[in-house]
């Protein structure tokens, strides 16, 4: 890979999100260091969406349920581990675990597993029937989880301690902030790698003209449904590490505004830019927090700064940084 | 010695009424206290009615701001998310509203006190009242998810007659001609129903146009004094249950609504009165101990040695408060729409999860 | 006799819905543009009509108002915002959309106070009537029935009959050619966007005279909106149409009976809980079976991927 | 399978049908394509030419009928399979991946042609598998020096001839070239007839033109298509000389 | 004879590239004028340019003596433009008789003169575009720049597509428009027609005028060098 501006411009990003961490570590200021990981983790959520949205073109206003799936897997393990109960006995015994090496496998099967049954339902339809079907199912989920006791219903799920990394205390936040970045950095390679090769061309190409593809011999749906659960699951981790950050999930993330907040990040960003959504949810989250402090009205104030942007830099804050629209 | 307080409460979007009440009845009980008020240092962050966000933000209130006290939280999903682990943390939580059933019971925690009420108490007053009435058969109904599922035991818990019919509405709700239609049709003599916020108002609206006329019963929530001027005459003559209203007679209250109205130009609404009551209750607390000296000033906190806007007020074993309990009527005053006390509901009552707290 | 009333509410929610939708049927359905703020223009339109009839007395200019009120705010955000993103991505409507939200609602909050506002029927329109049959219904219910038609019947002809809707539909198909041929395109969708906007605010006054005048009133009505323009098929008012009554009748009946069929199966109090679930999920559920099934909605034009 | 003899045809057609309503688009055509020649297609607009071409590839479904491709019969198959079996079309209206480069859509060709897309970690720009036969396919096509630009910044004659440069990456068994000689212009014209008729060795094909100068040039048979039937088989001699393909089609060009 | 025309030095750019580098034509109320050139020189950007579908850097653009510079595209529809664009551009939802009369303005041209014209698309006439062949398409787009009533007609590639009969009968058309005074510019790669019915070609060249002259002037040697005969 040769040093262009546009891995410059990534590399940037990264950096800044980590200096801004260990900074306001060193600064004893562990707030900022939570702000820093919601950022990586909501960056994460974001570069497995864009991973459907941006380069495949797979419009998912559902995505939510991914991350929701990561979560309630994370709780209900870790909840599990502490009562000592098991999760399931049939087909086989599930015990809880609050071990993370072993919830994140667990979170990601299970966010892809619930992907690749959406997906395939899903990608029979395209365009804005996709954006809605996709909702549909994570509303299903999100009212399911809403009036079903067992995990809390609509009160949410607390499972008060953070789960283990081994060799790390994860509730120092600064060491939290490192294992969420690794998984990002971890996730960007894994994105930039797989949108470069033979796959991602398809990829790309499907969505752009599916028609011109199916023509190659290449069938758009099975290479749709492959990175529609690649991005399930992905965002299904960024949902576990989430749960954990709050030591809590609920349904809150399942609901279509969660959806639609990753969905913002990545706009925001930069659509089918690598590192579009860490800036866009980095963005996101600062503007959050600083503008939260200058008067009630807050939001008001973020949606004039967020319409400002979609007017003035079509392509994102990677648009701007990099001068240029998006290209393949 | 200040101590520092941080407020967690919904500021901004569709909910922000009930944290700006919140918000304003505690910030007027410090005015009102003078030199004593300005011994509270607050921190008020909004919690934009999100579970995560209000997490997130008590972490930063007990990480950074390092605050000794914690409060404010109107929902109780939001109470669930940050309660426990806040208290685990060894801050204090006094709770404004929000008071489930789990941090009654077997969650309860030295730490966290409700002056409000346990969620189920309004609800159980109501079905007491509905006894008292003679109602012979009631129509009940709730949004479908856990508050509402425990409105519905609670009511039950003390209502002696007949459930006719017992029905969940959906979460958000906001069109109710098909339960409207099955009240119609039922042979109930009273409908008693728990639908918080707009769901309320719609409901009441479209049963007043509906013409069925069967006397409604319900919690404080939907007539408080922040919905009823949106509800209009349709919730005229409605019978509602609550620890406090604003022509309570006693000289706390008293003060407090001419205070409250002096300084927002409005009728304090439950919320305020409960978080009025709160910083009244942390006031009476610092006046007797050291906020770090955590016994000593837990021990204050549970002695409940203030004036309540509600006349009499003590904490039960589970620091849940045991109260009266009063059936009110919406009225027309003037101009305005509220309640009037027509007369008691419950007097003295606990909540019925205290036997399981083990304190 | 209940099923009767039961099937009439879920004709009446059908039409409620379809006039919640029908300003979205156009700006989503038949410009294509996705506005995530359509609700905001329902909630202004019912504010305004609330704050008028406040200030005047009077329901009717509250009425009036809502439409104009709406349609100006529409015509304002056309000319400030949406102008500029029809030659954009769908996504860069979605975010400036998502961003009006935010301005609306606080912008709503900070003009009207954080409360509920009043707003409710003249003693002309209030009250029960009693229909054929012995059912009483209450008249602003037949009222909403007789709108709901009423602006069915008026946006299909103008889409599928006048020279207007043409040019739109050609506008939507390629922008620039249309342009090219002499037709002034951005003056034409400034139109159709603030008559959908006063479409919205307008249905806002209605439905928000029965329901609650409150910031964040239009969040549902935008789902449930996408949702009845989707099952329908996009760019078809017929679509918008049939997609209500069904959207309506389904939630409605669901609800109505899904309980009881499942207190045979459970007892009484988990065949509710799980009843009411299952009707809170139908209409998603509706939708998916609609769209695996009929991927271009049960009206949308066919191919052309 | 039985081994298909060298002069079986590759492509046969018997009886299709398709009707759009009450429009026989398609009525009862049988054609075949033999190894080595190069079968134009003629007729006058909405004849059903491309409703055909569609057929065969498996992006309409007929009514009625069947294709035959190598001995085998195909009309189970959805189009991605058909075109792995080797039948390659083009498009009559360019049909590009506008945001790729020449060179990108060319080897998303290549590597639609090997099979092998389920490829995640290799760099594909970095792929010479890929990126050699895509040159070599873009400079056959007259698009030398142009692979990197985006398509969608080629002019309408570049995108015609990057649309030939993606049917010729496919190294099919069979093509179906839907006018490709349109928007070519005049030195375009003579290039791709040049390299159609050197192609014609490597696999057959079935072409679809209204450029009279090229098919009378290029074609070794000729179908006339009329209302969706064929009324004509022949030599280029036997069509021109044919009244009623004069009359309907040809005009003076004949 | 009026000028309705006249482009000088214009050029433009799409984006960073620059396309057209000084493109100079003339075209007199009446005539028509060929535009020539190979694949990518340029052609269909001064057209778009004469149209304002995209805005020139440089030069001058008039329009029956008037700077349209500053104009929008529908103005100079409205003043008369009528274009046939490349690649048809029909409106795919649409139905025939919606895309025919979507612009149509008052004049000499009806649908009934159009059908007359392409017999083909009164039979189509309820079939969206979207459906259409490519032929059918082609005529849909001539019919559909003729509705407009233009005094300029502006011709892309119109008879890409078409079969030599139909072919036949479009230039038929362009003579009898030409005698009926419309002026018309277009772009086509039959030279052998061109020769027939055009008063003078203008030969573009990476994105230059590199030759304007009478039709008869165009020599062999000229067309060999700047059109690969
Ligand atoms: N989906 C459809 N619905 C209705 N009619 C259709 C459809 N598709 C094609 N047709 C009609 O079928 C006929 C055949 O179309 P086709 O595209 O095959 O013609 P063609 O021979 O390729 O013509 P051309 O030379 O103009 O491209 C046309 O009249 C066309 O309008
Ligand atoms: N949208 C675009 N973006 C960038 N460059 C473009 C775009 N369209 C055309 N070009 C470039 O501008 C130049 C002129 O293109 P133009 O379309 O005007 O050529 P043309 O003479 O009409 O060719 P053809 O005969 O192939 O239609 C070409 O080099 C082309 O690559
Ligand atoms: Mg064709
Ligand atoms: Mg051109």
């Amino acid at each position: 890979m040769t040093l262009n501006r546009d891995t410059v411009v990534n590399l940037a990003i990264l950096a800044l999100l980590v200096a801004t961490a260990i900074g306001a570590h060193v600064l004893g200021n562990g707030f900022t260091v939570t702000l820093a990981t919601k950022a990586a983790i909501f960056g994460l959520a974001g570069v497995g969406l864009n991973l459907a949205l941006g380069y495949g073109g797979l419009i998912s206003f559902g995505h939510a349920a991914f991350f929701g799936i990561g979560g309630y897997v994370t709780g209900i393990l870790a909840s599990h581990a502490s009562t000592g109960t098991p999760v399931a006995t049939l087909p086989f015994t599930v015990m809880g675990s609050n071990e993370m090496l072993g919830i994140w496998p667990m979170a990601m099967l299970a966010a892809g597993l619930a992907a690749l049954v959406i997906g395939a339902l899903s990608l029979r339809t395209w365009g804005v029937y996709f954006i809605m079907v996709t909702l549909a199912f994570a509303q299903m989920l999100y009212y399911f989880a809403i009036s079903w006791p067992r995990y809390g219903g609509e009160d949410g799920l607390s499972f008060y301690v953070r789960n283990s990394f081994p060799g790390l205390n994860t509730f120092a936040p600064i060491q939290y902030f490192a294992i969420c970045a690794t998984l990002l950095a971890v996730a960007l390679v894994f994105t930039a790698v797989v949108t470069q090769s033979r796959f991602g061309l398809a990829l790309q190409a499907a969505r752009q003209n599916s028609q011109r593809t199916v023509a190659l011999g290449i069938r758009p749906y099975a290479i749709r449904l492959t990175a529609f659960v690649l991005s399930g699951m992905i965002v299904g981790l960024a949902g576990s590490l989430y749960a954990d950050l709050n030591r809590f999930v609920s349904p809150a993330m399942l609901s279509w505004h969660m959806s639609g907040e990753i969905m913002v990040f990545v706009i925001l960003g930069g659509v089918g830019r690598l590192c579009g959504p860490v800036a866009g949810a980095a963005l996101f989250i600062l503007l959050e927090h600083v503008l939260g402090g200058v008067s009630d009205y807050w939001q008001a104030l973020l949606g004039l700064l967020l319409l400002g942007i979609v007017l003035f830099a079509p392509g994102g804050l990677i648009g701007i940084l990099t001068q240029r629209r998006r290209h393949a | 010695e200040p101590v520092k307080v941080g407020m967690i409460t919904t500021l901004s979007g569709g909910g922000a009424g009930l944290g700006v009440d919140t918000r304003d009845g505690f910030l007027l009980a410090l005015k009102n206290a003078g030199e004593a008020g300005q011994q509270v240092e607050l921190v008020i962050e909004d919690d934009q009615q999100k579970p995560d966000v209000a997490v997130q933000i008590a972490d930063k209130m007990i990480q950074s701001d390092q605050v000794d006290v914690l409060t404010g939280i109107v929902w109780s999903n939001l109470a669930m998310a940050v309660v426990p682990a806040a208290v685990a943390q060894d801050k204090f939580y006094l709770s404004s509203n929000a008071a489930p059933s789990q941090l009654a019971g077997a969650g309860c925690h030295p730490k966290y006190f409700s002056v409000s009420y346990q969620n189920d108490n309004l609800h159980e007053a109501a079905g007491a009242h509905a006894t008292d009435a003679g109602i012979g058969k009631v129509f009940i109904m709730a949004p479908n998810y856990p508050a509402g599922q425990d409105s519905l035991a609670g009511f039950k818990r003390y209502y002696k007659g007949e459930v006719a019919s017992e029905v969940y509405t959906q979460v958000g709700q906001t069109d109710y001609a098909g339960e409207i239609a099955q009240i119609r049709a039922s042979d109930a003599d009273a409908v008693f129903f728990f639908l918080p916020g707009g769901m309320g108002i719609a409901f009441m609206k479209q049963y007043a146009e509906s013409g069925v006329g069967k006397p409604l019963i319900g919690p404080a929530f939907s007539f408080s004094q922040d919905i009823l001027p949106a509800v209009g005459d349709a919730a005229l003559g409605v019978k509602n249950t609550a620890q406090w209203s604003k022509d309570l007679e006693n000289q706390a209250n008293a003060a407090f609504v001419e205070t409250f109205q002096a300084e927002y130009g409005r009728l304090p609404s439950l919320y305020a009165a409960q978080a009025y009551d709160t910083a009244n209750l942390l006031l009476s607390a610092m006046a007797k101990a050291d906020v770090d000296d955590a016994d000593a000033f837990r021990a204050a906190l549970a002695q409940a040695d203030f004036p309540s806007v509600r006349g009499k007020f003590r904490f039960g074993p589970n620091q849940h408060p045991i109260q009266d309990y009063y059936v009110r009527e919406v009225v027309r005053e003037g101009e305005v729409l509220t309640n009037k006390i027509i007369g008691p509901a419950m007097a003295d009552h606990g909540d019925a999860y205290a036997e399981q707290c083990k304190m | 006799m209940l099923l009767a009333e039961q099937a009439l509410n879920g004709l009446q929610y059908g039409m409620m819905l379809f006039l919640m939708a029908a300003g979205l049927t156009l700006v989503f359905g038949v410009m294509g543009l996705i506005n995530l703020a359509h609700g905001s223009l329902y909630m202004a339109g019912a504010f305004a009509c609330a704050a008028v009839a406040a200030a005047t007395g009077s329901f009717w200019l509250g009425l009036a108002a809502s439409l104009v009120a709406a349609a100006a705010a529409g015509a304002l955000v056309e000319i400030a915002v949406i102008r500029r993103l029809y030659a954009r991505d769908h996504l860069d409507q979605v975010l400036a959309t998502f961003a009006l939200i935010l301005v609306f609602s606080e912008g709503t909050r900070w003009l009207f106070g954080s409360f509920p506002l009043y707003l409710t029927l003249p003693p002309s329109l209030s009250g029960a009537v009693m229909l054929p049959g012995g059912l009483h219904y209450p008249l602003f219910r037949l009222v909403i029935i007789g709108f709901g038609a009423a602006v069915a019947l008026g946006l299909w002809w103008l889409i599928a009959r006048t020279r207007l809707g043409i040019r739109i539909r050609a506008g939507e198909a390629d922008r620039e050619m249309i342009g090219a041929l002499g037709v002034d395109i951005a003056r034409l969708y400034t139109i159709v966007f603030a008559l959908g906007a006063g479409l919205a605010g307008f249905a806002g006054a209605l439905v928000g005279t029965i329901q609650s005048v409150q910031v964040g009133m239009g969040e549902p009505v935008l789902i449930l909106a996408f949702v009845v323009v989707v099952i329908g098929g996009i760019g078809s008012i017929k679509g918008a149409f049939i997609g209500a009554l069904l959207v309506g009748m389904t939630d409605t009946l669901g609800k109505a009976l899904l309980p009881g069929l499942l207190s045979r199966m459970w007892d009484a109090a988990s065949a509710n809980t799980v009843g009411a679930s299952l009707a809170s999920v139908l209409i998603y559920v509706l939708m998916a079976v609609v769209l695996i099934l009929r991927p271009q909605g049960l009206f949308g034009a066919g191919a052309g991927r | 399978m039985p081994e298909p003899k060298r002069h079986d045809p590759i492509l046969e057609i018997r009886g299709l049908r398709k009707s759009f309503g009450a429009l026989a688009a398609t009525d009862n055509v049988s054609l075949d394509l033999r190894p080595g020649e190069i079968h134009a297609l003629i007729g006058p607009n909405g004849a059903g030419k491309s409703t055909l071409i569609k057929q065969i590839v498996g992006e309409i479904r007929p009514d009625a009928g069947t294709i035959r491709f190598e001995g085998q019969v195909i009309d189970g198959l959805d189009a991605a399979a058909r075109a792995r079996l080797g039948l390659a079309r083009s498009f009559q209206v360019s049909s590009v991946i506008a945001d790729f480069t020449a060179l990108q859509n060319v080897m998303l060709a290549v590597a639609g042609a090997s099979g092998a897309v389920f490829r995640f970690h290799r760099p594909a720009l970095a792929d010479r598998k890929l990126t050699e036969p895509a040159l070599f396919h873009i400079e056959q096509a007259g698009l030398a020096g142009r692979h990197l630009v985006p398509a969608a910044a080629l002019s309408h004659g570049e995108r015609r001839k990057l649309e030939i440069a993606m049917a010729l990456a496919l190294r099919p068994r069979a093509f179906l070239l839907d006018e490709p000689m349109a928007g070519m212009g005049l030195e375009g014209g003579w290039q791709l007839t040049a390299i159609l008729s050197e192609l014609r060795a490597e696999a057959p094909i079935l072409l679809v033109e209204h450029d009279m100068d090229a098919v009378f040039a290029l074609a070794d048979r000729v179908s006339v298509l009329v209302y969706g039937r064929v009324i004509a088989t022949g030599s280029v001699a036997e069509i021109r000389a044919n009244p009623e393909v004069r009359r309907s089609y040809l005009g003076e060009e004949a | 004879m009026t000028r309705l025309l006249e482009l000088r030095d214009v050029t433009a750019c799409y984006g960073p590239v620059q396309a057209l580098f000084g493109i100079t034509l003339d075209l007199d109320q009446g005539e028509v004028v060929a535009l020539m050139g190979r694949n990518g020189m340029g052609k269909t950007t001064t057209i778009r340019c004469i149209s304002r579908l995209m805005p020139h850097s440089g030069g001058s653009l008039r329009l029956a003596g008037r700077d349209i510079a500053g104009l929008t595209a529908p103005k100079v529809a409205r003043l008369g433009v009528g274009l046939v664009p490349e690649g048809r551009r029909c409106f795919a939802p649409l139905t025939v008789a919606e895309n025919l009369t979507v612009a149509a303005r008052p004049g000499p041209w009806d649908m009934a003169r159009v059908c007359a014209l392409f017999p083909r698309l009164r039979e189509r006439m309820g079939q969206v575009a979207r459906t259409l062949s490519g032929g059918e398409q082609q005529m849909l787009a001539i019919g559909r720049a003729l509705m407009t009533n233009p005094r300029l007609l502006v011709l892309d590639e119109a008879t890409e597509g078409l079969a030599p009969v139909v072919r036949h009968e479009i230039w038929q058309a362009v003579r009898r428009l030409k005698a009926e005074g419309l002026s018309i510019l277009l772009v086509d790669k039959s030279l052998r027609e061109i020769a027939q019915v055009a008063d003078r070609a203008v030969i573009v060249e990476r994105g230059a005028t590199v030759w304007q002259g009478g039709i008869a002037d165009l020599t062999a040697d000229l067309a060999d060098r700047y059109l690969g005969v």
